[in-house]
């Protein structure tokens, strides 16, 4: 019962809330003023549900961390599914082969004669997997939280667009040398700015992917301005000549490659000397430099790092869209990464690559449902910090195998 | 690492700090000798834990002098240092408000004080180079032998953060100790421990005293484990030192009983 | 939870998605619509897909073209080109016949590349960018709208000849269609030689405030001011030089000719002037387009609506000469069939520019635009 | 040396400085208490015009005219603001107080986020007009060139209110517990604070703030949109960051030397980089001073 009053209270102020926004309409050209009062019982009536589901979800929260706090060894934690399967050695490795026999025959699967449609939504889909483990290394694993990660996407496929329009550089001379211009970009911003404090990076980050777009929109003698850079070549095939179709299942392929070697490494990354200095610098900035890791630099490998990836596939981008100009790089698009990011939960690998594929296969497959994107990812983005913080799949810490009877023999110390 | 007992290994002279115009303390001056272990006390508010700060280079004092004598290495003043390169140098600390990293597993926090040991780089990490594994098994078989003896094996592979008080101040101290220092600063180590608790954190602060010659200053308020462990004892009291001595001296001295007027001090 | 069961979950899932795209019937005529529909575009995408509908609801009704019917793809590409190309190759895929758009340039370009290598026309309601026409490389591009470069000659020479300009400033708002407006101004101006360009720059689009630039336009003493870019910027610095009593003659492209510009800068659009479409009102097909969609609709229809309809009236009258969708065939007609359009009378030059379609100079009288005789 | 310029850029720079303070102010208590950048601030700004708009249109096409169509217009701006101000708190802020720094940011640009679209889908995306609420005063007309009479009224308000702010903060019982608060939340509760309501007030004041800019703004530029509060938002927080975030006068000084260097970058430079000389400071000033111009440097608690 308490439950309903509140409930029709939070209603009843959405209702004066949306009151003005959501019901009147001023039509400046004919001069009407559009009274939509249907709208109006919507609010309320969704506020109500909401609010109900809320304050069960809150209660609820709150109960399991009471819980938590009561008794700190739980003997079995409650695990989502996908939890489980991910914690379950030989489960996910099937599943893993299942993923990859699936990801390498699927542009045989969907493309038949002229229809590549599909291949080319999932090359553009796993471009930004790739972006999302990138930014994952920065914001997921270090705590870095960079708000201008596009700027590392964009120094990547302009690179690659420059050098392959002025010196005739090939797709492949040009893969790595985007990403460590990517990284060299990153270190120099990097230098003075990692040591502010992590919302004044937010907002320094920030600004510089703003200069960068500036930069490019403005300087177009050297990157053509706002017009963009057109008729950027396709990846080469060993000199030999392909058609649209053929060439987007091989930059599938490419950049299928990419985002195994980018899981390859990160994972790597996160079980090593510097994957757990990033997450230690993460958890406690402080207690990390009184245990001896170097901030200075343990940020900046961490905000090179991800730009690398960035930078790296943007040379991808660049070869796979043919043409390039400012406005494929702005904050929204780094916003979307980042919501990949938190959405699969911060430093997960899995919930990272679902994530990213989601928010971008959805929208492609699922378009009337276009118009609402950005609302539901703006209240995803709230309700997922709340609810569920830790993203759509845990952080896994690896158990680190170790040999007790060795250490007991030793207990006389060392 | 081993220091010959009676070496000096840390001295502190005319140590200030400012806060805005604010002194927080005020010409502190102390030494430190190999195989001691030393107690810092006084009221809340004494500075004590701002000491602790401007030793470990979380802050840069306003004047004085942090000098310290490694064993076998050459005396170095140390302020200005960042954190880390201290910690490098062998001085390691826990912290009064138990600073973990909440999302990493026991072991793992561990593993963190082992950073400034080792070397392999990222390079390494990916490539999985001889280096990398050789030192990944180092990191972990020590840090499982710290664990085991602050009694925490059990549990290194929970999160910390589902530990209980006591246990996150001993995987403080586990931490710590990875670093292979030569003197350990705890800050209030027994804060929040019971009677029980705090008689085990006892024999464990000896323990590794012996085991892993260590040198420790202490910040406690628990009198009874102070009194109990220290050689020696230095109190503070507004930002300035008032008594230093031997514990029997300390619980006779008027200036400290006046102090703690109505503490505990003869517990 | 078996593991059986989870791989058929993943495989169901997996083949939902492979058969979600609808199949393909050979008895339709199929025509794309590319452009904006979502995001802060989309009102120069929403009109053009919304003459396409009516158009398309007119000739089904009327039992089709060629005895086929008509049906519409409508992908929504948000002006980025990163999805101008997929949309791109959906279209493609599925097969469609011909693509009215896309809408802004820089998704053309992205789009054009994948049409060229498919062999399908486009004809873009509002592309203006002069290469996409001039530079030859996309054969396969058409449009229902005159290129930047006319218009800004048109504008050059305006301010020059009737207005007598002698000191000219020129701002644009660094977007690709605003910059190109100003750019062609420019060298029109300075190619002229009978005035100098006094300042050239570009603004931040959505800033606060533009005093400093228009500070900067007293300071350097021009007469005339030729502005490249939207309505919106355009309005803030009429409001500015109003208020600091600025009297300069404005002169801005067809991206501030429409009634959101009269809306927005009310009194402070009196005088303005704009290059613009030639002026079509009073053509009889524009007038029953128009009093359509305000029956239907409610409302004024948006920009680029008269090409729109015209770029999907050409693409059918093509499809009916070259009795088929073949792509020579289909070129073969745009380029020599003349046919009745909402924007005049058009065909298409080699180049795949609309003869017929030409700029005016307007000015804005009583709040309304008026073309300037 | 043209020295008329020179004056028209200052003074032009003094106006835009003070409209970024004005949003700034709101950022700056906002995150003086709680350590947050409060990223939807922009997007309550932008409510606050937007209500403004539609409150003005009713009216207007009803008949009214004048200064009660001004009066009601922001009185109704200023409600709704510090109604929107006050759940966005309870909404995306409150549950997330004890989380770690960074979840209550990124709930706070998906705010952002929400709020942008949510206008934008019941409104419209396009730009509409807004109405000019303040006419132009006779007084005014011999200096126009510098100063128009909407910008003299903008200077007069940031004035006010900045010095009403920090009279409030000094010797009101809320500012009192707002100070209290802002030094140690746990201490402030302890004696008897009710943190929960000081924070809800800050937003609310904040949000009254912002609004009050949104009013007087739109009808300096006579136009708004739904993304008007992203784009003003970021620069106000750029100077808040600037003057030295959590400081009142800060956010002051912050604003006029961010308004002033774009002015004049703008003016002798080209304002086609007008945001790179924002950003480019903004960056320099924290490189040298990260705390700010007049930010004191805060030593964390160990």
């Amino acid at each position: 019962m308490a439950h309903f009053k509140r409930s029709l209270g939070i209603g009843l102020w959405f209702m004066f809330l949306t009151l003005p926004l959501m019901v009147v309409r001023v039509n400046t050209i004919s001069r009407e003023v559009e009274w939509r009062w249907y709208n109006l019982a919507w609010a309320g009536l969704c506020a109500f549900v909401i609010a109900w589901f809320w304050q069960f979800s809150i209660e609820r929260r709150t109960a399991r961390r009471a819980q938590v706090a009561a008794n700190p060894h739980p003997a079995v934690e409650k695990l989502s599914l996908v939890q489980r399967l991910a914690d379950d050695p030989v489960l996910s490795r099937r599943l893993l082969a299942v993923a990859a026999v699936v990801a390498i025959i699927f542009p045989w699967l969907v493309s038949t004669g002229q229809n590549f449609y599909h291949v080319n939504v999932m090359v553009s889909a796993l471009i930004f997997v790739v972006l999302g483990l990138g930014l994952n290394i920065t914001v997921g694993l270090a705590g870095l939280l960079d708000l201008g990660y596009i700027a590392f996407f964009a120094v990547g496929a302009y690179t690659y667009a420059l050098l392959s329009k002025n010196f005739d550089l090939g797709f492949w001379t040009c893969l790595p040398l985007g990403g460590l211009m990517s990284m060299l970009f990153g270190v120099i911003l990097g230098f003075p700015i990692l040591r502010l404090r992590g919302d004044y990076l937010a907002i320094v980050t920030l600004g510089f992917a703003s200069i960068t777009k500036i930069v490019l929109e403005n300087w177009d003698t050297l990157f053509g301005g706002a017009a963009g850079i057109a008729n950027i070549p396709r990846p080469e095939f060993f000199g030999m000549a392909l058609d649209s179709r053929q060439k987007s299942v091989y930059t599938y392929y490419i950049v299928l490659a990419l985002v195994a070697v980018t899981i390859f490494v990160t994972n790597r990354l996160k079980n090593s000397r510097a994957g757990r200095a990033w997450m230690a610098l993460r958890e406690d900035e402080i207690a990390s430099v009184a245990m001896g890791v170097d901030m200075a630099r343990t940020k900046l490998s961490a905000y090179a790092l991800g730009a690398f990836w960035a930078g790296l596939v943007g040379v991808v981008f660049a070869a796979h869209n043919n043409f390039i100009n400012p406005d494929s790089f702005t904050f929204m698009d780094s916003a979307m990464i980042l919501a990949m990011v938190v959405l699969g939960g911060m430093g997960s690998i899995l919930g990272v690559i679902i994530a990213a594929l989601a928010l971008k296969l959805l929208p492609e497959y699922l378009r009337a449902f276009a118009e609402y994107r950005m609302l539901v990812f703006g209240a995803v983005m709230v309700l997922m910090m709340i609810f569920r913080p830790q993203g759509l799949i845990n952080n896994m810490r690896r158990k680190y195998e170790y040999d007790t009877a060795q250490g007991g023999k030793d207990n006389g110390g060392n | 690492m081993a220091a010959t007992k009676g070496e000096k290994l840390l001295e502190v002279s005319g140590l200030s700090m400012d806060f805005g115009g604010l002194r927080a303390i005020d010409n502190i001056g102390f030494e430190l000798f190999a195989g001691e272990i030393v107690a810092l006390i006084g009221p809340n508010g004494a500075g004590k834990t701002t000491v602790f700060n401007c030793i470990t280079g979380i802050y840069e004092p306003t004047m004085g002098d942090v000098t310290i004598h490694p064993p076998g290495g050459t005396c170095r003043r140390i302020n200005g240092m960042k954190p880390n390169s201290i910690t490098s140098l062998g001085m390691a600390r826990t912290f009064q408000n138990i600073r973990l990293f909440p999302a990493m597993t026991v072991l793992e926090n561990v593993m963190i004080g082992r950073h400034c040991r080792t070397g392999s780089t990222i390079i390494d990490a990916i490539l999985s180079s001889r280096r990398s594994r050789r030192e990944e098994k180092e990191t972990v078989d020590k840090s499982y032998r710290l664990l085991q003896k602050v009694g925490l094996a059990d549990v290194a592979d929970e999160f910390s953060r589902n530990l209980s008080y006591g246990a996150q101040r001993r995987l403080e101290i586990a931490r710590a100790l990875a670093t292979d220092p030569f003197l350990l600063l705890l800050d209030e180590p027994a804060a929040g421990m019971n009677p029980q608790e705090t008689h085990e954190l006892d024999e464990l602060i000896v323990r590794i005293r012996a085991e892993e010659q260590v040198a420790i200053l202490l910040i406690e308020h628990d009198m009874k484990l102070v009194m109990n462990i220290s050689d020696r004892i230095y109190v503070m009291e507004y930002g300035k030192e008032i008594a230093q001595g031997t514990p029997r001296e300390i619980k006779e001295n008027p200036k400290v009983i006046e102090a703690y007027l109505g503490e505990e001090v003869h517990a | 939870m078996q593991k059986s069961t989870l791989v058929k979950l993943f495989a169901t899932a997996f083949v939902a998605v492979l058969v979600a795209s609808p199949a393909s019937a050979a008895d339709t005529i199929k025509i794309g619509v590319a452009g904006p529909h979502t995001g802060d575009l989309a009102p120069y995408g929403i009109p053009t897909k919304e003459a396409a509908e009516m158009v398309v609801a007119e000739v089904n009704a009327k039992g089709g073209i060629n005895g086929k019917q008509i049906e519409l793809m409508i992908v929504d590409d948000q002006c980025k080109p990163e999805i101008a190309t997929n949309v791109a190759t959906k279209l493609v895929s599925e097969s469609v016949n011909i693509v009215i758009g896309h809408v802004c340039s820089g998704a053309t370009k992205a789009a054009m590349g994948i049409y060229k290598g498919a062999k399908l026309i486009a004809i873009s309601p509002s592309a203006t960018n002069p290469p996409l026409t001039k530079s030859g490389e996309y054969p396969n591009f058409y449009r229902t709208i005159a290129a930047d470069d006319d218009q800004a000659m048109l504008a050059a020479s305006f301010a020059t000849d009737k207005l007598k300009a002698k000191k000219v400033a020129i701002i644009h708002d660094k977007g690709d269609y605003g910059k190109g407006f100003a750019d062609f101004s420019k060298v029109a101006i300075e190619t002229g030689g009978k005035a100098k360009v006094v300042m050239y720059e570009g603004i931040q689009p959505g800033a606060l405030d533009y005093s400093a630039v228009v500070q900067k336009l007293r300071s350097e003493g021009a007469d005339t001011l030729i502005f490249g870019g939207y309505h919106p910027e355009a309005s803030k610095i009429l409001s500015l030089l109003n208020k600091k009593k600025i009297k300069i003659a404005f002169i801005g492209p067809d991206g501030i000719k429409g009634d959101g510009f009269l809306k927005i800068a009310g009194k402070d659009a009196e005088g303005v002037y704009a290059t613009g479409p030639k002026d079509v009102a009073k053509l009889p097909l524009n007038i029953k387009a128009h009093d359509e969609y305000k029956a239907k609709y409610k409302k004024e229809p948006g920009t680029f609506f008269d090409q729109g309809y015209a770029a999907m009236l050409a693409a059918l009258n093509a499809i009916k000469v070259a009795g088929g969708t073949d792509y020579d065939a289909l070129g073969k007609a745009l380029k020599s069939s003349s046919v009745e359009t909402t924007v005049g009378k058009i065909k298409f030059d080699t180049k795949g520019d609309a003869e017929g379609v030409g700029f005016s100079v307007y000015q804005v009288k009583n709040g309304a635009f008026a073309e300037v005789k | 040396m043209d020295f008329e310029y020179l004056f028209e850029l200052l003074c032009s720079g003094v106006v835009k400085g003070s409209i970024y303070a004005l949003i700034a102010l709101g950022y700056t208590m906002v995150y003086g208490i709680i350590q947050l950048i409060n990223f939807a601030h922009g997007e309550v700004y932008m409510i606050g015009a937007f209500v403004a708009f539609i409150v003005t249109g009713v009216l207007t096409l009803s008949g009214h005219s004048g200064l009660t169509v001004l009066l009601l217009a922001a009185l109704a701006a200023v409600i709704y603001a510090a109604a929107y101000g006050y759940t966005l708190e309870k909404i995306a802020y409150r549950p997330l107080r004890n989380a770690p720094r960074l979840s209550p940011l990124i709930s706070a640009i998906g705010a952002s986020i929400f709020l942008m679209n949510f206008v934008q889908l019941v409104q419209t995306p396009d730009f509409l007009p807004f109405p000019e609420l303040i006419s132009d005063f006779d007084f005014m007309e011999p200096i126009s060139r510098y100063l128009s009479s909407v910008d003299l009224i903008i200077l007069i308000v940031t004035t006010v209110t900045m010095i009403a702010l920090t009279v409030l903060i000094k010797y009101t019982r809320t500012g009192k517990a707002m100070r209290a608060t802002q030094q140690d939340m746990i201490m402030a509760r302890l004696s008897g604070i009710n943190v929960d309501r000081v924070i809800s007030a800050t937003f609310i004041i904040g949000s009254v703030l912002a609004a009050i800019a949104g009013v007087l703004i739109a009808s300096r530029t006579g136009q708004i949109n739904s993304a008007i509060g992203f784009t003003a938002g970021l620069k106000a927080f750029t100077a808040a960051v600037l003057g030295g975030i959590g400081n009142i006068p800060g956010a002051v000084l912050g604003g006029l030397v961010l308004g002033i260097a774009e002015t004049l970058g703008a003016g002798y430079i080209s304002s086609a980089y007008e945001d790179v000389f924002a950003f480019g400071l903004l960056v320099l000033i924290l490189t040298l001073r990260p705390s700010g111009l007049l930010g004191k440097a805060v030593k964390q608690k160990v």
